[in-house]
């Protein structure tokens, strides 16, 4: 895509042929993550809704169901995330202030902290398989070493495991699309690559990051902290 | 024949965007919305001929009560493959991304789209979500029909519904992308002095239509999502083993897909205001009241679903809290039919293809939307939900709506898109034909859902008295199918053979008539625009208030080249 | 000019039930609404456009391109309209949606692809339904695995048979007859088939067929066979196994002593063959059909299956053809199958033993 | 709306450290806070053991710290959408876009009226009738066979009172 004029002034940003200032580049560049983080937010809106649904509907039995989840471990991957989200922050004023070192630092951080939340999220996944926790065929409830009472119907588990394993793997899913977002940007940006010529691209990854951070808020109290 | 040349000759331009570049790969890699538009074309026509190749062999198939030339399997594959190849591959991308993507960012004065790689991208997302749904035809078929309601497709069907839905949600994100596109390019893009009140109807109906687009396909997206869990995985949600309620998929489901309805046909109804303004050449009546009319129904689409659910055991109350506003949509459909047909008024119209396809419009779209009362009122409903009163509904929205719609402005935007005229005659031809098989189809199965035939029926030899109306539309159907490919020919055909049509062939008012040319160029303008005009000042072109000149009437830029 | 013809074009279904007349009522005034604007529509279109065709000289001064007045009242009378119909609509939903008091309970389960229906009284029918008339009679419906819908188009009666839920509908017959219960909710391979029939009898009649057991039409049975016939009939087997093997199921006649071909090797049909097949049908099925048929364990006493086998041993445990049972669905004739399905299934039976006997014969052999 | 093209400048705001600090020990505030409130036995019933049977009748009572929790939830939501997204100071048309996906997924909620009025019917419905799809014993009154589950009173009496 070629840029407006002859000279390119590396220290300008490009201005595509669409657009007819800066300004409005911009501007309509963060329309549209807007509204694309509108169908994020629908898109995870309709699993919350499924969720308060079966937690209205089966409320006696849900308490039971999350004993067997981690609420240190939960705990311990909501402040990685709000410290990921605050790096983040953090890179995109780097980026508008134009201070490349501190930003690619601030990325990396983040990039460290969205792997700290895999590993996490893998400690709290990996014994479910073994302890047929995961809603398969081979779902099985009561577990065989009850953190909690075990109680509650086997039916309602399997539900409420599947609405466990869906939203956290799908929030999970965006937490690798994230981290694969900030690395093509930390390379792109590293390179001087042609379409990174202002704060714009860094902002959008960083909307996008802060979405699966918020996404995050609300599944913790959600799962990990139901009160009797 | 002597033809006396009174007007001026057009020439092709030597650029434009359709000769800029001949290799594959500039057509395949390009970032032109006009080409994506063209690709989509022809992506859009080939899918519609693949569910159309189903709907015959169902419409066929209907004509023997006892069902002769399919296995009850084969036809219930062959009916969900029409339905899904249709809503999800034709008619909810055929105007926004075809007629839409060419025209809308013209229209507003724009060089481009926002953001024009993923418009590309969702045109690619569209290819792979439509390969892989034929895939899975091919591997086996589904059965579930288009609408995928548990617990059948979740447990009990054994057919590729799994691979289907994954092309589903391919699709799903395709049209997402569109609509933040179009979002983001009517917000932004537009150029100075095109206020929103200045807008034509066409940007408003798209601007709705992204806005439902945005809010309601993520919703349809996850659920099939969890039905493909369901089905691959054993995860239960909708399982009503595990104590979940398959009702709740048809609540997710339709949250999407009744706005999808207005997905489908308000892009349409921007066409239609478009035309019936040009081709009456007056300024369309009652533009604000259209507008709003618009943003109405793309609102209170979202609050209506529940009609589709009024007795699959949804609760009284909602149902009388959707019955309540699904009977308010009746307002502002009357208020756009009205207004369209006021149009007219003291006009000067012209009966040309788009039209033809207008009147077309108004008659079956009126018919479609007098039968909506019928299944909105909740008690109405009891005896016809599930029945062909509700297959002749919503084909008379969904086809004689959308579809006259698309083709309406096809034929109106084709002279823009690739600089030719095509075969008047046979345009109006296929117009006429299209509208009275179209009818002979559907109207029998308004009665064969009252005398109570369920839709996906594969036989009926327990009910002999339906045959006749069966056969009716059958046969209605192979006239429909004859008009719907007529315009594959004349509008090949005129690819190579159509006179230039010069840069606005129908004398219309808009961007795109007025400031580029035909074929427009790769930029779209060669000026920059600012707009100053009102919307369809036709008064200003025709000057109809001295009606003295309207006698004559005044030929169209086309016509004028032979007398 | 011979109006005859019109008899080919019916225009609606029966109205059985005092509801069906109001529900007509209604229908027939949201069509005097739709063909109302629908007229005002089209004749304003038609007569717009060719007096406004482009070169006719029609008065075009003062156009006018808004009317504020026009488009109040447009809304304002759509509006209007469209509550009035609502409110109609809503009174009528919820007085079909408020179950009576006093009612004769049905018990339906829905199932791919037929419909059992149970009364009070344990007479069990699958695809039949026997009512008497001038009764309010409630279905409490439950599907045993996807969605149905039990639609009943002459009584315009619909509601969807939900897994996992009971749901509820009732009609009122005021006419004696035999009127449809179809499927309206797809529901499957053979949806199309999931068809039965409801039939109103007037009081007398139906108390008689109640008190028989089921089917009045059945002498006191003196042998094991005809007992066994009587088991036959009131379990409505003739629904799925008639004459011919159909989509439901295999044709039962002349079953016994073939050997059967299995999804999974051969079986002799011997008495202990049939006795499985009755009580336990999914673990021997005739091949290429699928396991639709209900298992009768725990619904039938040893005694019955017994008089059941000796019935269906006479080989005369078929309808004869072109001349049904008045209670059974009309099968389609043979021209209609899958070819898979049709070549096992008549390869199995009729090879071995030709053709179903007659009755004469079947009396000559015996003796 | 404003016209597409502002002649002036919108040069794009950079939050301050200042703000970001605070919001970061805002949010870390709240979730700890969360957390106590989770595991603290302040519901209903505890907090007001005269009132227990109303809290038992009124299902409203389980919802009490759900809201606490919700609500803390959504205070840090939106402090991370204000300013680590920079809402705040963005301009009306992204602040409109910004509420536009949470406004869309409460009109979801509308579907609540489904389940809220089921009950209201005189149909018993939506319960889990495992293994077998047969009617209801007829003269029984409980009708349903519900199916108890070891430990699950609780859960089994929430279910029915509900009905």
């Amino acid at each position: 895509m070629a840029a407006h004029g002859a000279a390119i002034d590396p220290n300008e940003p490009v201005v595509y042929e669409q657009y007819e200032t800066i300004e409005q580049q911009q501007e309509t560049y963060l329309v549209g993550m807007w509204s694309f983080l509108v169908t994020e937010v629908m898109m995870f809106g309709a699993l919350f809704l499924v969720y308060s649904l079966y937690r209205w509907k089966f409320r006696g039995e849900f308490f039971m169901f999350h004993e067997e989840l981690s609420w240190q471990w939960g705990g311990l991957n909501t402040m990685n995330l709000l410290f990921s989200s605050f790096l983040m922050a953090k890179a995109v004023q780097a980026t508008q202030l134009k201070r490349a070192k501190a930003q690619m630092w601030y990325l990396a951080g983040t990039i460290v902290c969205a792997f700290i939340f895999l590993i996490i999220k893998a400690i709290e996944w990996i014994p479910k398989f073994e302890h047929h926790l995961v809603p398969t065929a081979s779902f099985h409830w009561p577990p065989h070493e009850p953190h909690g009472s075990g109680g509650g119907s086997p039916e309602h588990a399997k539900i409420f495991y599947s609405l466990y394993f869906t939203m956290t793997g799908l929030h999970g899913l965006h937490v690798v699309i994230g981290i694969i977002a900030i690395t093509i940007l930390m390379v792109m940006t590293k390179l001087k690559a042609k379409a990174i010529t202002d704060y714009i691209p860094t902002e959008m990854v960083g909307l996008y990051w802060h979405f699966v951070d918020l996404v995050w808020i609300f599944l913790y109290p959600l799962f990990y902290l139901i009160p009797r | 024949m002597s033809q006396a040349v009174i007007g001026q000759r057009h020439e092709i331009p030597d650029l434009h965007y359709l000769n800029n570049g001949h290799t594959i790969a500039s057509w395949l890699l390009t970032k032109d919305h006009k080409r994506i538009a063209v690709l989509y074309l022809i992506s859009v026509s080939f899918m519609f001929f693949v569910g159309g190749l189903a709907a015959a062999l169902v419409r066929l198939e209907l004509t023997s009560p006892h069902g002769q030339l399919f296995t009850s399997e084969q036809y219930n594959k062959l009916f969900s493959a029409h339905g899904i190849v249709m809503v999800f591959f034709f008619i909810i991308p055929a105007v926004p991304a075809v007629l839409g993507n060419f025209a809308l960012p013209i229209m507003i004065g724009a060089k481009d789209l926002a953001f024009p790689r993923l418009n590309l991208l969702s045109w690619y997302l569209y290819v792979v979500g439509a390969l892989i749904v034929l895939t899975s035809f091919i591997l086996g078929g589904v059965d579930a029909g288009w609408t995928f309601y548990t617990p059948l497709s979740s447990i009990y069907s054994n057919t590729q519904i799994s691979l289907c839905l994954v092309g589903l949600f391919l699709a799903g994100f395709s049209s997402i992308f569109t609509g933040v596109n179009f979002i983001a390019t009517v917000h932004k893009m537009r150029a100075p002095g095109m206020t929103w009140f200045k807008l034509p109807h066409f940007v408003w109906a798209n601007y709705a239509t992204s806005l439902i687009i945005v809010l309601g396909t993520p919703v349809v997206a996850i659920t099939l999502v969890l039905v493909i869990l369901e089905r691959t995985l054993k995860f239960g949600i909708f399982s009503p083993e595990l104590g979940g309620d398959p009702v709740l998929f048809q609540h997710m489901f339709w949250f999407y897909s009744h706005p999808a309805v207005y997905i489908m046909i308000l892009p349409a109804m921007g066409v239609i205001s478009e035309l019936v303004s040009c081709f009456s050449r007056r300024r369309l009546f009652g533009y604000e009241m259209v507008a709003f009319s618009t943003v109405a129904i793309a609102a209170i689409g979202f609050l209506v679903w529940g009609h589709h659910m009024f007795f699959s055991s949804q609760s009284v109350l909602q149902g009388i809290i959707f019955s309540l506003l699904t009977l308010i949509v009746a307002v502002p459909s009357a208020i756009k039919t009205f207004n369209w047909v006021l149009t007219m008024y003291k006009g000067s119209v012209v009966f040309t293809t788009p039209m033809i396809y207008v009147l077309g419009f108004i008659g079956l779209f009126l018919v479609g939307g007098l039968t909506g009362p019928y299944l909105g009122a909740v008690a109405c409903d009891v005896h016809l939900t599930g029945t062909y009163f509700v297959v002749a509904h919503f084909h008379f929205i969904m086809v004689g709506g959308a579809i006259m719609g698309f083709l309406g402005g096809l034929h109106f935007w084709w002279p823009k898109m690739f600089g030719r005229m095509y075969s008047e005659f046979w345009g109006r031809l296929s117009a006429l034909v299209v509208f009275i098989g179209f009818n002979f189809t559907f109207f029998p199965q308004f009665i064969l859902g009252y005398l109570g035939m369920p839709r996906r029926y594969h036989y009926y030899y327990f009910a002999p008295e339906w045959q006749i109306y069966n056969i009716l539309s059958s046969a209605g159907a192979s006239v429909l199918a004859i008009g719907y490919l007529m315009p594959v020919f004349y509008l090949t055909a005129s690819l190579i053979k159509g006179k230039p049509a010069g840069p606005n062939p129908w004398g219309a008012t808009g961007l795109e008539w007025n400031k580029t040319s035909s074929p427009p160029d790769t930029h779209n303008f060669h000026e920059k625009i600012v707009v100053t005009e009102p919307p369809y000042n036709y008064d200003a072109i025709s000057d109809n208030r001295d009606y003295r000149k309207m006698w004559g009437g005044e030929p169209l830029e086309w016509e004028k080249e032979t007398v | 000019m011979n109006l005859n013809v019109l008899k080919y074009f019916p225009l609606m279904p029966e109205q059985a039930s005092d509801e069906a007349m109001s529900y007509d009522h209604l229908y027939w005034f949201i069509s005097g609404l739709a063909l109302f604007f629908g007229v005002i529509v089209v004749i304003m279109t038609i007569w717009l456009a060719i007096k406004y065709r482009r070169g006719s000289t029609a008065d075009r001064r003062n156009p006018i391109d808004h009317h504020k007045g026009f488009e109040a009242l447009i809304v304002s009378s759509t509006m209007i309209l469209a509550m009035f119909t609502f409110w109609w609509s809503m009174n009528e939903y919820v007085r079909y949606r408020t179950m009576p008091t006093k009612a004769k309970e049905i018990f339906v389960i829905g199932k791919q692809w037929m419909w059992h229906l149970q009364h009070m009284n344990g007479i069990r029918e699958n695809n039949e339904l026997h009512v008497p008339v001038d009764t309010p009679i409630k279905f409490t419906m439950i599907s045993q695995d996807v969605l149905h819908a039990f639609y009943l188009p002459e009584f315009r009666a619909q509601y969807h048979v939900v897994p996992g839920r009971y749901t509820e509908l009732y009609i009122k017959p005021n006419k004696t007859g035999r009127f449809r219960i179809l499927c309206a909710m797809h529901c499957g391979t053979q949806h199309s088939e999931m068809v039965g029939w409801i039939y109103v009898m007037s009081k007398k009649e139906f108390a008689a067929w109640e008190a028989n057991g089921g089917n009045k039409y059945l002498p006191i049975p003196t042998t094991m066979a005809e007992a066994g016939k009587r088991v036959w009939d009131t379990k409505g087997c003739n629904n799925c196994h008639s004459g011919a093997d159909t989509f439901r199921g295999p044709s039962l006649a002349g079953i016994y002593g073939t050997t059967r071909q299995l999804d999974d090797g051969t079986a002799v049909a011997d008495t202990s063959y049939l006795r499985d097949s009755i009580l336990t049908p999914w673990r021997r099925l005739t091949k290429g059909y699928e396991a639709t048929m209900p298992a009768y364990q725990g619904q039938m006493t040893e005694e019955d299956v017994l008089n059941l086998i000796e019935y269906i041993k006479t080989g005369t445990n078929t309808a004869e053809p072109g001349k049904l049972s008045p209670y059974s669905v009309p099968s389609p004739g043979g021209t209609r199958f899958g070819p898979t399905r049709v070549k096992s299934a008549t390869d199995l039976s009729n090879e071995n033993d030709s053709a179903p006997m007659t009755q004469a014969e079947q009396g000559a052999e015996r003796r | 709306m404003a016209e597409a093209h502002a002649e002036e400048h919108h040069g794009h705001h950079v939050t301050s450290n200042r703000v970001l600090n605070t919001t970061f020990l805002q949010l870390f505030a709240a979730m700890v806070i969360t957390i106590l409130a989770a595991r603290a036995p302040i519901d209903g019933p505890a907090l007001f053991p005269g009132f227990k049977d109303f809290f038992l009748k009124w299902e409203y009572a389980w919802g009490a710290t759900n809201a606490i929790a919700l609500g803390i939830a959504a205070f840090k939501a939106v402090q991370v959408i204000r300013f680590f997204m920079g809402v705040q100071y963005a301009s009306g048309l992204i602040k409109l876009y910004a509420v536009m996906g949470f406004v869309g997924f409460t009109w979801l909620y509308i579907l609540f009226w489904d389940y809220v009025g089921r009950p209201w019917e005189p149909v018993r419905g939506w319960e889990t009738v495992p293994g077998t799809a047969l009617p209801r014993d007829p003269d029984s009154d409980a009708g349903v066979p519900y199916k108890l589950y070891p430990g699950k009173e609780e859960g089994a009496s929430a279910e029915m009172s509900h009905e």
